[in-house]
Parts: structure tokens; sequence; C-alpha cells
């Protein structure tokens, strides 16, 4: 029951919102209110996934929630929130704005939470759909070029990934005979060790490019810039913080089964290349940036990398791919919100335009300034010690060589981001820009400050054991 | 004999020595020059002479050019009780080792250039400048010679290295130490300023070094400078003897073997200052910056020393 | 009929699926695209057709009336309406010419055959001949949106993909269980229109539909 | 209550003194209870430091989490306490020094974000020095790192700050990758990745796997200490700081390398090969010789003080070294004698430079410049700054009754020892570096008779130096807190003889060993070797200095004194043209040492119209970039420019490429597929 009731909330939300129910204004706020209450019911969730595994509902578990996909509601509940509440004061992105961005939601909840993998698929394809008018909001030029890419590579990919659904439902077939609910990933990852070696081997590979272009791994990854700097500012949020995060919940997936089919080694290598050449790409592209929203898009590919490369390294590796999920969620949802700010009052995205940040905002600034010091992997915030957590898993699962240069290109993008970061914190604002600023519109922020925080210092003990519960399903 | 009487005796050999061995050395370049030249007790009489004379203080002199005389012949005296001139080891032995004696030069040279930089003089900070770099370029000569002595005497000790030299005296034939005593020679000529580093008779504001440090002082302190630099050249000539042939220094502290000590100190003295007077009459001033090519002689001849006593142990 | 029958006809239906494909590569006009993509999904519902005859599943009939209305009718007329609303009928020179497109195309089926080569020798199907066309037929319209440079050209590319893995879907399993074939129905109808309204935007702002021009976004 | 309680009672103690400083600064209360918090937590500190000493009280302090790798454990050992009451010995003075400095004007203490940090800075400074297992380590380290670097952006914007700041970024990160890649290598095969299990797991590691981590926590760890090929950020960094920053960075968080380089090498390794202390005593002479002569040419007086700190580390590091292979070779007593020789001089560089660097930090205030050029005769307008100056100037200089005499003593005994070693090449490098040591030596003299003359002596060479007024009564409290502990250190060692003893304790195979050295009154390096003794040396110089005048009085000297016109052939005034300026001061040696400068020269000669004869005006400009920047740095930049344009490649904005770019991938995958 509580499945359902999450998922009607951004339901609900998007359908209040239809023109002629509600007036703007209030369809904002009750929009936010319901993502609100679905944050909370997530969390519920959690907390009984964390004490009984699995929490399903519906004939062969339609609905499930088991410690991967709770994870992921967290994620997606808490950016969504975040992002509505700090939108709502926003100046009116207009009706179409809030129907498809709670559709958006509703897409990427049931994503996480069905258990049929063509289903998976179908929502997941549902996503791109969604947001592709999103991209294109502002009615730009840059901004329709943005979105004509992100559908058509977001939809080919996508494509792919269906004929990896559909190869291992021929697998499925071929092997096992056709069971009545024979694409539920309970029933596929329980018969998996049956499965022929070979289609499984086939399907992953197409399950990997083409969730991999949903994810913005490399080199599938080049509508993410576009995509993600000409968004507005709480669209790119939720993408960045939770959808590439949702597209690399299906890859681990069907890691589950192809591991137990053909054991780790053909995915972890798979994972391996993909994870480094998106971090060498990002590395790149990063150094040479003139425009700080793509230079945001780039580290998130950067991240997108890392997560990648933690699921290949173990249990230990995927606690921390994991927990960098999280981790980057709430900075780059948070960096990325800011940015919107920073654009309204400087108008432009050009890194050299836009100076002397801590004195016109002198409370955007700061935190800006703190959650890219956060993606930079600084201490007292949470990515360092997802990142340290990763360093530790690469070197326990015996791979140095691979380790040693995700790091030799972690110090590369950091140089390149500081440099970029204070080019834009020091110096004296523009004289037109007008300086200061109301900090009570910022309270939304405080979430993903306080999340950064305490998982700089700590991992609390329940978010542990739920994390340990991902773990054992992908990793055993 | 009580310890601190023999470090009295110490302390007065030095102070009443070494104007004469500066009085000895001129008279003997005098006469080689073919010119009577002053007596032998001439320095005596112009540190009397100065010590009545009125001070005349520049106006932008601070404190510390007041109170570099003092600290600088402080250093010299404490640096003269340590050196071993009659006695081997000294009641002061465990107090000041070689490294000790070199530092205190040190010390004293340190603060006569600040004084030099003190009165806004261009000549001061010329010869300070020049001072301090022949100092810093004559360190490593002086610490691989230090270096050679004490792994022979296995310690720096001045009272263990006498002692080692005194019983082997078969050592002082090897290569080793001749090399040593040449490169602490050429290192005595750069500390104190002699003939081929620096003209100690010059007033040629151009050219020299010591001299220009202490154009400014007057009185008084230029007695006390000079007698320090005259100290200083007693005790670089004493441990130059010592050291390297440190016979008729006596090991009991029998008032006999003291005066035997104290004899065969000025005979050594006497021959090293004539061949130094000749040295020095042969040699003209090397330009100031042909003198690193000479300190880097001295430095080779310091390492060959070295590594010869290191293969052949 | 008799399984012989049966796995000579799927075979001959994909192959001619694959063709159509192919023949895209091969004309210059929008127009005739739009033509070739609409004779493509009748044969492929065809194609359903036979199957669900052979295996006698009520569902695969509901399959093929939808492919027929969305792929078959309603698609066609919509591209059409763009075509004449945009009024671009020669597609502009591609990246690749034609002959080159061709070659292109038999390598690519080629590989599809390499590439498919464990599904097919997996099971018993009668229908596993046709397997390597649908692969072909995916690749091929991969093929037509890297070459072909106008906007509405890469929107049929597309659909010749999908109608690719739908073939692909149907052959190797017999179609996919039926929320999953509606799901992916609607999505494909929501690509497209979505697409659509792009390209008519794209018209306005850049009076193109040359997709070489929108090279702004860039580092 | 046993030590062990009082040691965790002050820890505790010294964490709560430097968070609540931090959080009053947060909250702009009063600036002064915020100073006096931090002081009291340093004192606190030092004092948790000397416990442990004394008693061998085994403080542990850990934090239970779920995950055994992210846990926050503390340990105090005997090593670590040594450079906690290192860390305590400059704090305190520096937030003493904080209350009142304010260069250019901006307020006292800096803003909120430097009142905050300088707390932060001592607080990770302490826990890096206290962490136990890697996590913590590493956490603490890169605090270190990121709370230093918001010290030094946050002194005020300027483009020399930004690209200083840059630099330090870039190298303290690059240096901490090295570190986590040796210590997460290190602990691979350990579960929980504390100190404790490594130290077992290490003898277990095969020696390539040593030598590597070895490698890398030397390049990470040397480059935060400053060593020569990774020293370049030192001297643009610490001189941006604010002064009592550049103290504490200088003074402390370059021991924290040597720390690092002395927990990896002899604690968790266990030693190793002679060739690491080989490696690490080359690096140290190289860093000596290399640091003095960039400080020697310096007109910047931070950034001479800065250099001159690479010069010390290179100091600490030959010791260091010595020390390493005296480990390897067995050597155990002379081990802890070069050890302790390198421990000591870390504490005294950290007394001198500190003090050193919190004068020129008033004298930055007085006249509002670093460039020595402008300041001149500020002696008369600051004395006793002046002769706070002169005993740091002294003390680096290595003379005598001062600690840095003792501790060059000790390290030149060391040296001396090693001549004593099985390898002849080895004992006769030992010579060569003690050669190149006294080069030092004598470099440095030279270049603080420059560095106390030049601003101090003579007559103001700028109207702001002519008009400085003295520095504030707490900056010459805290300068005069550490002058006192140069002289003590320098003249009473047997203050140090507790910490040096048994600083190694807890390291394995040296634990127990008799050292080779005993400090009393007479420092003697080790049975039989040579003695010194700096108590009763200082007491004959002040008797000897004392009974000077008397003897002057006594034999009659005349006593009047008058004042005139310093003598200058004759001419009518003295003017401040007319005196040495620093370049002047180093340019004898700067033609000495040419080869290694390479400066660049290039003059502009403006003649007079009518004939070549008559010269209006000659331009001369030259400057030195180290030739190592060129060599090493130059090559590094050139290759990551291009590497960077790569990027520009791949995103090209064209959609066929990207849609190319997955068919690609896809194939390449399906490949790879077939044969993995």
């Amino acid at each position: 029951m509580l499945l359902i009731a999450l998922l009607l909330c951004p339901l609900l939300a998007a359908a209040v919102a239809l023109p002629g129910l509600l007036g703007p204004r209030l369809a904002e706020r009750t929009g936010a209110l319901l993502s609100g209450l679905a944050f909370l019911l997530s969390l519920v969730v959690a907390a009984r996934v964390a004490a009984e595994g699995v929490v399903s509902i519906g004939p062969e578990e339609f609905l499930r929630a088991d410690g991967l996909s709770a994870i992921l509601l967290l994620i997606v509940t808490g950016v969504a929130w975040v992002a509505m509440q700090f939108g709502a004061g926003e100046d009116a992105l207009g009706r179409r704005y809030l129907v498809l961005s709670h559709t958006f939601v509703f897409t990427m909840l049931l994503a996480v939470l069905i258990n049929n993998l063509g289903i998976m698929w179908v929502a997941i394809e549902a996503t791109t759909i969604a947001t592709a008018f999103l991209v294109g909001l502002h009615r730009t030029r840059s901004a329709l070029e943005a979105s004509w890419k992100y559908i058509l590579i977001g939809s080919v990919g996508i494509a792919l990934a269906f004929i990896g659904t559909v190869l291992s439902y021929f697998n499925f077939v071929q092997r096992i005979g056709d069971l009545s609910y024979a694409l539920h990933w309970t029933v596929l990852s329980r018969v998996a060790a049956g499965l022929d070696p070979d289609v499984t081997r086939l399907a992953f590979v197409f399950l990997l490019v083409g969730y991999g272009t949903k994810a913005g791994l490399a080199p599938m990854h080049t509508w993410l810039p576009d995509a993600h700097s000409e968004a507005p500012a709480t669209i790119s949020a939720m993408m960045s913080g939770s959808l590439l995060a949702v597209a690399f919940y299906a890859i681990l997936r069907f890691k589950v089964v192809a591991d137990i089919c053909i054991g780790t080694s053909f995915t972890d290598h798979m994972l391996i290349l993909t994870s480094v050449t998106t971090v060498a790409v990002a590395a790149t592209l990063l150094a040479r940036q003139a425009n700080y929203k793509r230079m945001l898009a780039y580290s998130s590919v950067e991240h997108m990398g890392l997560m990648c490369l933690g699921s290949a390294l173990g249990s230990l590796g995927l606690v921390a791919s994991l927990l960098h999920a999280l981790t980057h969620a709430a900075s780059k949802s948070m960096v990325f919100l800011l940015s919107g700010r920073i654009r309204e009052r400087y108008g432009t995205t050009r890194i050299g335009s836009v100076r002397g940040l801590l004195r016109s905002l002198p409370w955007s600034g700061p935190l800006f300034a703190g959650g890219v010091l956060a993606l930079l992997g600084l201490p007292p915030f949470g990515v360092f010690t997802s990142e340290m957590l990763l360093l530790r898993a690469g070197f326990l699962a015996g791979r140095p060589f691979v380790t040693g240069t995700i790091l030799a290109l972690l110090v590369f993008v950091f140089i390149s981001m500081l440099g970029h970061l204070n080019r834009m914190l020091y110096g004296e604002p523009p004289e037109k820009t007008p300086a200061g600023e109301d900090p009570r519109r910022l309270w939304p922020l405080a979430v993903n400050a306080a999340v950064l925080l305490v998982l700089g210092v700590v991992v609390p003990g329940p978010l542990m054991r739920l994390l340990d519960r991902a773990a054992g399903i992908v990793a055993p | 004999m009580v310890p601190y009487l023999l470090e009295g005796l110490q302390g007065f050999l030095t102070l009443a020595l070494s104007p004469g061995l500066i009085g000895f050395v001129r008279l003997l370049k005098a006469r080689m020059q073919g010119r009577r030249g002053p007596g032998i007790l001439q320095p005596y009489r112009d540190l009397a002479k100065l010590l009545n004379k009125e001070r005349v203080v520049s106006t932008q002199a601070s404190w510390i050019f007041h109170a570099a005389p003092g600290i600088l012949f402080a250093s010299t005296l404490v640096a003269g009780l340590l050196v071993p001139l009659v006695a081997a080891p000294l009641p002061l032995d465990r107090v000041g080792d070689l490294v000790v004696v070199v530092y205190l030069l040190l010390l004293g040279t340190f603060f006569l250039a600040l004084a030099g930089l003190d009165t806004a003089s261009a000549f001061g900070g010329m010869g300070s400048s020049r001072a301090m770099t022949i100092a810093a370029l004559a360190e490593p000569t002086i610490a691989l010679a230090i270096f050679g002595m004490a792994v022979a005497a296995g310690s720096t000790n001045l009272g263990e290295i006498v002692a080692r030299t005194l019983s082997h005296p078969e050592a002082t034939l090897s290569a080793g130490h001749l090399m040593a005593f040449a490169a602490l020679f050429i290192v005595m000529l750069a500390e104190t300023g002699r003939l081929p580093v620096d003209n100690p008779a010059t007033h040629l504001e151009l050219t020299m070094i010591h001299e220009a440090m202490t154009l400014e002082y007057s009185g008084p302190y230029l007695a006390l400078v000079e007698w320090s630099g005259q100290m200083k050249f007693f005790l670089f000539l004493a441990l130059l003897s010592n050291l390297v042939f440190p016979w008729g220094v006596s090991v009991e502290m029998t008032p006999g073997a003291i005066l035997v000590g104290v004899g065969a100190l000025v005979l050594k003295l006497v021959v090293l200052a004539t061949g130094l007077a000749i040295l020095e009459t042969r040699l003209s001033k090397l330009r100031l910056f042909r003198v690193p090519e000479l300190l880097g002689v001295s430095f080779l001849l310091a390492l060959l020393a070295i590594t010869s006593s290191f293969l052949v142990r | 009929m008799s399984a012989e029958i049966f796995a000579r006809l799927v075979t001959l239906a994909s192959s001619l699926v694959l063709l159509s494909g192919i023949s895209v590569l091969w004309r210059h006009s929008l127009p005739a695209y739009i033509r070739t993509f609409a004779r493509q999904s009748f044969l492929f519902v065809l194609a359903i057709l036979l199957v669900a005859v052979q295996v006698s599943d009520v569902q695969l009939y509901v399959v093929a009336a939808l492919v027929f209305v969305i792929k078959a009718v309603f698609i066609p007329r919509v591209l059409r309406r763009v075509q004449r609303h945009v009024g671009a009928d020669i597609e502009v020179r591609p990246y690749v010419n034609t002959p080159v497109s061709l070659l292109l195309a038999g390598v690519l089926t080629l590989l599809s055959y390499a590439v498919a080569s464990p599904v097919v020798n997996l099971g018993a199907l009668p229908t596993r001949g046709g397997i390597p066309l649908a692969l072909a037929t995916v690749f091929v319209g991969l093929l037509i949106i890297v070459s072909r440079k106008s906007a509405l050209t890469q929107i049929i590319g597309f659909l010749v993909m999908e109608n690719g893995i739908a073939l692909l879907a149907i052959l190797a399993t017999f179609g996919v269980p039926l929320i999953v074939e509606l799901g992916v129905f609607l999505d494909v109808l929501l690509g497209v229109l979505v697409m659509q309204v792009f390209v008519y935007r794209i018209r306005e702002t850049f009076d193109t539909i040359d997709v070489d021009r929108l090279k702004h976004l860039r580092h | 209550m046993t030590s062990t309680d009082a040691v965790i009672g002050c820890l505790v103690v010294m964490g709560a003194g430097y968070l609540g400083a931090a959080l009053l600064a947060v909250l702009r209360a009063g600036r002064r209870s915020g100073v006096a918090l931090v002081t009291c937590g340093s004192v606190a500190g030092s004092a948790a430091a000397i416990l442990a000493l004394l008693s061998d009280a085994q403080a542990g302090l850990g934090f239970p989490s779920p995950l055994p790798d992210l846990a926050l454990v503390f340990h105090l050992d005997a090593l670590g306490a040594a450079f906690l009451l290192l860390i305590g010995l400059v704090g305190a003075p520096a937030a003493i020094y904080s209350l009142e400095y304010a260069p250019g004007g901006h307020s006292a203490g800096g803003g909120r974000l430097a009142g905050t940090m300088l707390p932060l800075f001592l607080l990770s400074m302490s826990l890096v020095v206290l962490a136990a297992n890697v996590f913590t380590f590493l956490l603490s380290w890169e605090g270190m790192s990121l709370a230093s670097y918001l010290l030094v952006i946050d002194e005020g914007d300027s483009r020399e700050r930004r690209s200083a700041g840059r630099w330090y970024a870039g190298m303290a990160h690059a240096g901490f990758a090295l570190i986590a890649a040796a210590l997460w290598l290190l602990g691979a095969k350990t579960t929980g990745a504390t100190f404790v299990e490594i130290r077992e797991a290490a003898a277990t590691l095969p020696s390539v796997v040593r030598d590597v981590v070895f490698l890398l926590a030397l390049s990470g760890f040397g480059s935060k200490a400053g060593l020569v090929p990774l020293h370049v950020w030192l001297p643009r960094v610490h001189p941006e700081a604010p002064s009592h920053v550049s103290a504490l960075m200088s003074g402390v968080m370059l021991k924290l390398g040597i720390y690092g380089l002395l927990r990896v090498g002899l604690d968790l390794l266990g030693g190793g090969p002679a060739w690491w202390g080989g490696l690490l005593l080359a690096l140290g002479v190289m860093s000596a010789l290399g640091g003095i002569l960039s400080a020697l040419v310096e007109n910047d007086l931070k950034r001479l003080l800065a250099h001159s700190s690479v010069e010390n580390i290179g100091i600490i590091c030959i010791a260091l070294g010595i020390g390493f292979v005296f480990r390897a070779c067995g050597m155990t007593g002379l081990a802890i004698l070069a050890l302790a020789a390198a421990l000591y001089h870390a504490i005294n560089h950290a007394a001198f430079k500190g003090l050193l660097f919190l004068g020129s930090g008033a004298i930055l205030q007085a006249t509002g410049t670093r460039n020595m050029e402008e300041m001149g005769g500020l002696i008369k307008r600051m004395p006793r700054t002046a002769a706070l100056f002169l005993i740091g100037a002294a003390a680096i200089a290595a003379l005598p009754p001062l600690n840095g005499f003792a501790s060059e003593w000790m390290i030149f005994q060391s040296l001396l020892a090693g001549a004593t070693l099985p390898y002849p090449f080895m004992a006769a490098m030992m010579a060569v570096a003690a050669g190149i040591l006294a080069l030092t030596g004598g470099l440095a003299a030279a270049c603080f008779v420059k560095a106390f003359g030049i601003p101090f002596l003579a007559m103001p060479r700028s109207l702001r130096s002519a008009e400085a007024r003295e520095a504030p009564s707490s900056m010459q409290l805290a300068m005069g807190v550490l002058a006192t502990a140069c002289v003590l250190l320098g003249v009473l060692p047997f203050l140090m003889a507790p910490l040096l003893s048994n600083a190694f304790r807890d390291l394995p195979g040296l634990s127990g060993v008799q050292a080779a050295f005993r400090i009393g009154v007479v420092m003697e390096a080790g049975p039989g070797a040579a003695g010194v003794s700096p108590t009763i040396l200082a007491l004959c110089l002040l008797v000897a200095g004392a009974l000077l005048p008397c003897a002057l009085l006594a034999i009659g000297a005349a006593r009047t004194a008058r004042r005139a016109e310093t003598w200058g052939c004759g001419r009518a005034t003295q003017t401040a043209r007319m005196e040495y300026t620093s370049t002047a001061f180093a340019e004898p040696l700067r033609r000495v040492f040419t080869d290694l400068y390479r400066p660049t020269k290039d003059i502009a000669i403006d003649f007079h119209p009518e004939s070549k004869y008559f010269v209006r005006s000659i331009q001369y400009k030259s400057s030195i970039r180290t030739w190592l920047e060129n060599t090493f740095y130059r090559p590094l930049f050139d290759l990551a420019r291009p590497l960077a344009g790569t990027g520009r490649l791949i995103q090209s904005g064209s959609l066929h490429v990207y849609v190319a770019y997955i068919v690609a991938a896809l194939l390449l995958l399906l490949l790879l597929a077939r044969w993995l």
C-alpha cells in the first residue's frame, strides 16, 4: 500500500497542475507539498527495507522495493522535493513545466519500484520524453539544439537497451520455458544460473550501451553537457542528481543477473573500461571550460564514471558507489540550483564574465563554493568519504593500476575545476550587478548541506544497514 | 696546576702574543721589501694609542655598531680559550670542539658584517658583502678538514685530535694529512684576510674586504676590532701548527711541560709566520672573482684528503 | 501451415523489411522515405500475422492491428504533414554518398549475422532465420541517422530502427508480454510526436531542418 | 588518575579549545576570547605531548563506525607527541600574534573565514599527528591543506595570490593523491586499515610493493615538506598567507611532511633497504643548496624566508636520510642519534622560522611592503622587533649559543658517525654531504646578514619605512615567546633530552635501544665521541662580554664619543641611495653561482639622437627563474595543454558524430564480448 501511495503523490501533483483545476501559484505549492510527502514516504519505505529487507505489493511482487531501490528512492524523492521547494518561488515557468516535471518524477519512481524489466525500460524511455520539452523550455536557439540532440541520442540509446531486454527475455524463454512473470527481475535472478552465457554476454553489452547513454557514461555522454546546461536549474538538478543514478540502477539490476550466470569478471572488465574512459573524457573536457553549467555537467559525467568504477570493485566497491550516488546527488543538485540563481543574477553562464560572486551573492556564493569544493572531494563533505571508500575498495579488490589512473585523473580535474571556481568567486563584481540577497529563499538547500556534512564525518547506522543490504543483492 | 689557571694562561697568551705575531710578520715583509719597517712592538703601541683616542660614531649608527666590537672580541677570546695552545686536553675541552671554534669566529664575522652595513656607507656594505661571501665559500673546506681529522681521531674534540696525532706520529706523513694542512692554510689566508685574498695593509676602498667593514670605527672600538683580527690570525696559525704538528703540546699538566709547550708554540708560530711573509711578498692580490677558484682548489684538496683516508682505511 | 513453409515465409518477410529499410538509403526524396517507411511497417504487420497464425496467440493479432494503425497509417500521415509544412523534399547532400551507404549496409548485415550467431544457434526456433535480418534492420536504421543530414530523415531512421527491434522481439520471443508491448507502442508514438514538434520549431528558429547547422553547442 | 587519562584529558581540552575558538569566530563573538581559547588549546596540546613523552602512556581514542574502514581512530604515541609539541610551540604565539595583525588596513585578525580557519588549521594538524588509521590520517591531512588554502586565499584578492592559491591547491592535492595511493596500497591486505594492522602486515608485503609505497609516500610527503623537485609552490604560497599563518605553514606544516616520512618509512614499513636513506640524503642535499641559493638572491623578505624553509627542510632530510641508512645497516644507536638530530632541527626551525615570519609580518604591517629594497633603518623605529628579529637571524645562521647551532652540530656529528658505515662509497658521500651542509650554513649566514641588515640597519629607503611604528604589544609578546624558545633550546639543550631520547621508542626495531647520544649540560654524540656544552659556552661569552667594558674602564680607555656624518670621501650629504641594497649585497654570490642561477639579462640603452656617445638612459633588467622550473615544470605544462585540447575534439557539436560514437562503442564492446 505504501508503494502505491508513493507512486500516487507525483501523479497527483501532475494532475493538480493541469490547466483549469487550480491557480498556478497554488498548484506549484501543492506540488511541492506532495513531493515533500513522497520524500517522507520513501524515508518510511527505506526504514522498513533496512529492517525487513524487501517491501513489495501485487502479484509476484509487481511493485518491489529492496535495498538497492530504497536508496534510489531516497535520492529521487529527496532531490525532487528540494528542487520543487527551491523552484517554487522561481519565475513562473508555466503549467507545462509543472505537469512535465511531476510526470518526470513519477516515471523515475516507477522505474525504481517496478519489478518488471520491460516496464522499467518503458519508464526510463518515458523520462526521456518527459524531459525533452523541459530541456527546451527556455525557447532559445541553443536550448532547442540541446533538446533535439537529447531526444534523438536518448531514444537511440534506449532502443539499444530494449534489444538487451528482449535478448534477456529470449534467453529466459529458450532455457527455462515461458513462465507467466518471465520479465520480473526476481524470477530472472532466481533462474539466472540456467541462462545461456553467450546470449547473456551479448544482452549485457546492449544494456550497458543503452542504459549507459542515459547514465552519461562515455562515449555515450555527448548529450549530457548540452542538455544539463540549457535546461532550467531545477530540471538539470533533478536530471544530474537522480536520473543518471536511476539509469545506473538499471545497469546494476542486469549486472546481478549476468554475474550469477557468467561470473563477475566479464561485467567488471566492461564497467572498468567504461568508467576509466568516462573519467578521462570528463577530465580533458573540464580542463578548458568557459561555461560553468557545462563544467557542472562534466563533473556529473566524471562522478558517474566513479560510480561505475565502484560497482566493479566487489561489495565494498558497491557500498562506495551507492554512497557516492547519495553524496553526489546532494552536492550536485545544490550546486545546479545555485547556478540557476547565479545565472539569474549575472544573466550569463560564461565563467569569464562572472566575477566577485562572494560579494554580489553573500549567501549563495559561499554555498556554491562549498558545493563545488564538495564535488572536488574535499574533506568535511560526504564526497570525500565515498571517494576514500572507493580507493579502499579499489586496492582491496586488487586493481591498483586502475585506481591509480583514476586518482591521477581526479587530481587533473581538481586543478582545472578549482581554477574555474576561483575565477568566479574573487575579484570585483561587474558594476551593474545588484549586491545582497534574501537568505530565506535558500532554506531547502539546508537538507543538502546537512546530508553532505553528516556523511562527511560518519556513516549513520541505519543508512549503513541499507547499503549493506543493497551490496548483498548486487555482490553476494 | 689549577685547571682555570691554565685557561687564564691560554687567554693571556692569546691576548699578549697576537699583536706581536702581526708585528713580526710586518717586520719580516718590510725587511724582505728592503724597508726598515716598524718594530715588533708597533702593534702594541697602535692599540694603546687607539684605546685613548676619542670615539667618532656615525649619526646613522644603531646599537649594533656599538655592540659589534664587543661581541667580536669576546667570541674570539673564548675561541682562544678552547684552542690547545700549550696543553692538550684543556679543562674546557668538553665545552667546545673544533666546530665550535670555527662557528665562534663566524659569529664575530657575522656581527662585524652587520656593523659594516649599519653606517649606511657604500664601502661598509661592500666590505660586509664580500666578507660574508668569502666566509661562506671557505666553510665547506673547513668542514671537510674537520671531517678528515675527526674521522682519524674518532671525535671532533681538540684534545683527542692532538692526542691522536701525538700517539700516532707516522700518520702525519700520510698524503691525506699534508693535503688537509694545505687546504687549511689556504682557508686561513681567506679567513684572516691575508694577501692573495685581501690586502691587509691597503686603504684603497675598492680592493679592501676586512678593512672596509671597519672603516667607520675609531678609538677603543677600532682597537678592539684590530685586536680581534690579530687574535683570529694568531688562533688560526696556532690551530694549524698544533693540530697538524702537535709536538711540544704538553699532555701532563706540570709547569715544566707548560713552559716547553709555550716555547714550542712560539717556535712553530715563528716558522709559520716567516713562511707566510715569504708567500705574501711573492704573491699579488687576486681579483675578487678569482678567489672562489682558490677556495675551490682548497675544497678539492680537503676532499682528496678525506677520500684517501677512507679508501686506505 | 507446416513449420518448414512457416520458417521460409517468416525469413522472406524479414528480408523484405530489411530491403525496404535499405531502400531508404538508396532514395533521395523525403516523400519517398515516408512511403518506404509505410511499406516497411505493412510488411512488418504481415510478419506478425504470419507468426500469429502459426502460434495462434490472440495477443499477436491485437499487436498486429496496433502496428498497422500506428506505424503504417498514423505516423506516415503525421510525417507527411510535417514534410509538406516544412517544404523540404530533396535530401541535402548526405555525408556518405549512395554507393558507399549501400556497401556499408551490406557490411552491417554481415556483422549482424556474426553478432546474432549465439542467439540463432541457441534455440530450435522456426523463426531463427529472421533474427539476424531484424538486427541488420536496426543497424541500417542507425546508419540512416548517422549519414543523413535532414532532421525528418533522422526520425525515419529512428523509426526503421524501432521496426527492426520490434521485429526482433516478435521473432525471438513471439511477442513480449502485452503490457510491455503496449508500453513500447506508447513510447514510440509519444517519441515521434515530440520529435515532429521539434522539427517544426527547428524550422522556425533555424529556418532549415539541416541538422548539420546545429553545431553551436560544443566543448 | 593514570597518566593515560591525563593525556586524554589534555587532548580533549585541546580539541575543545580549538573548536570553541572556531565557533566563536563563526558567530563573530569576542576575538580576544577566541585567541585565548586557541592559545590554551595549543598549550593543552603541548602538555599532552610532554606527558605522553615522559610517561609511557598509550592514549588512544576511537569512535566506532559501522564501516571499519571509515572509523575515526586516534592514538598518541611518542613520535606523534614530539610533533604535537612542535604544533603547540608555534601555535600559541601565532594565535596571540593574530590578535592585532592587520597589514594593508583590512580588519585585525582577518575576516570571519580567517578567524574560523586558524583554529581549524591547528586542530587538523594536531589530528594528523594523532591519526591511527588510514582514513583519519587522510581526512585530517586534506583538512589541513584545505584550511591553509582558505587562509591563503582569504588574505585579500590579487593576481599573484590567486595563482599562488592555484599552485598550492594543485600541488597539495597531487601530494594528497600520492599519499592516499601509498597508504591504501599499504593497507590493502588489512581489514580495518588501522596503523596497528598495517604494521604487522607490512613485513609480509613483497619488497616491490614496499619500494613503490615508499616512493609514493616520499613524493607525496616530499611535495608537502618542500623537497627540491616538488618545492616550487612553497616560495609562491607562503609569502601570500598572513604572516602568522606563514609562520605556522613554514614552521609546522612542512614538518608534518617529515612526520609522514617517519611514520610511513620507519613505523609502518619498519625501515627498508639502504637506498631509501641514500635517496632521502641526496634530495636533502639538493633542497638545502637549492633553497639557500634561491633565498640569497631574493628581494621579497617573506619569499626569502620561504626559500630558507626549503633549505632547512633539506637539512632535516639529510639527518633523516642518515637515520634511514643507519636503520638499514642495523646501527640502531646511531640511527636514533641522526633521527633525534633531525627532530631537534625541526623543532628549532619551527621556533626561529616562526619568529622570523612574525617579524616580517610586523615589518609588513609597519611599512606596508615586503620588498627589502624599500625598507631600511627600521631598527631606529622598531627597536624591539629588530632585537627579536636579530635573535631569529642569528639562530638560523647557526651561531653558537643559539639553538640553530646545537641542532646543526648534532647533524654534523651524525654525518661524522656516517663515516663508519660499511659501504665505503656511502661513507665518502657523507663527507661530501658535510661539505655541502657547511656551504649551506655559510650561505645562510650571508643571507641572514642581508635579511637583517638591509631592512633594519642604515637609512630608510622609502617614506613609509621612515615613518614606521613599533609593532603592537601582542605581536611583540608572540615574538618574545619564540625568541626565548630559541635561546632556551640553544643554551639549555638538556630541556630537549627527554623528548629526543624517547621520541622514537615506539618505532619497530628502535624501541628500547640505547641512544648513541646523551644530552646533559654537555651534549655528547655517542660514547667517546665529541662533546659540546652550549650552556658553559654561553656563560663564557657572557662573562667575556661583561668583563670587556670593565676592563676598558680599568685601563682608562677614552669614554667620550662624538657624533659625526658617515665618512663619504668628502661628499656633501649622506643619502639613502648611497647605501648597499639587497641586490647589491647578493651580487658577488650571484656572480659566483651564475651557472646555477642562469640569470636572464637585457639591457636597453637609449642614445641621444645626435651621437652614439651620449646616452640618455640605460635600462637594465635581470631576472632569475630557477633552472629547475624551466627543466621540470615548463615541459609538464606544455604537455598538459594539448592534452586538454583533445577534449574539445570529442565534443565537436555535430549530432551525427555523437551517434557514430554510440555505434562505435556498441561494435567495440560486442567485439570485446566475443573474446573476453
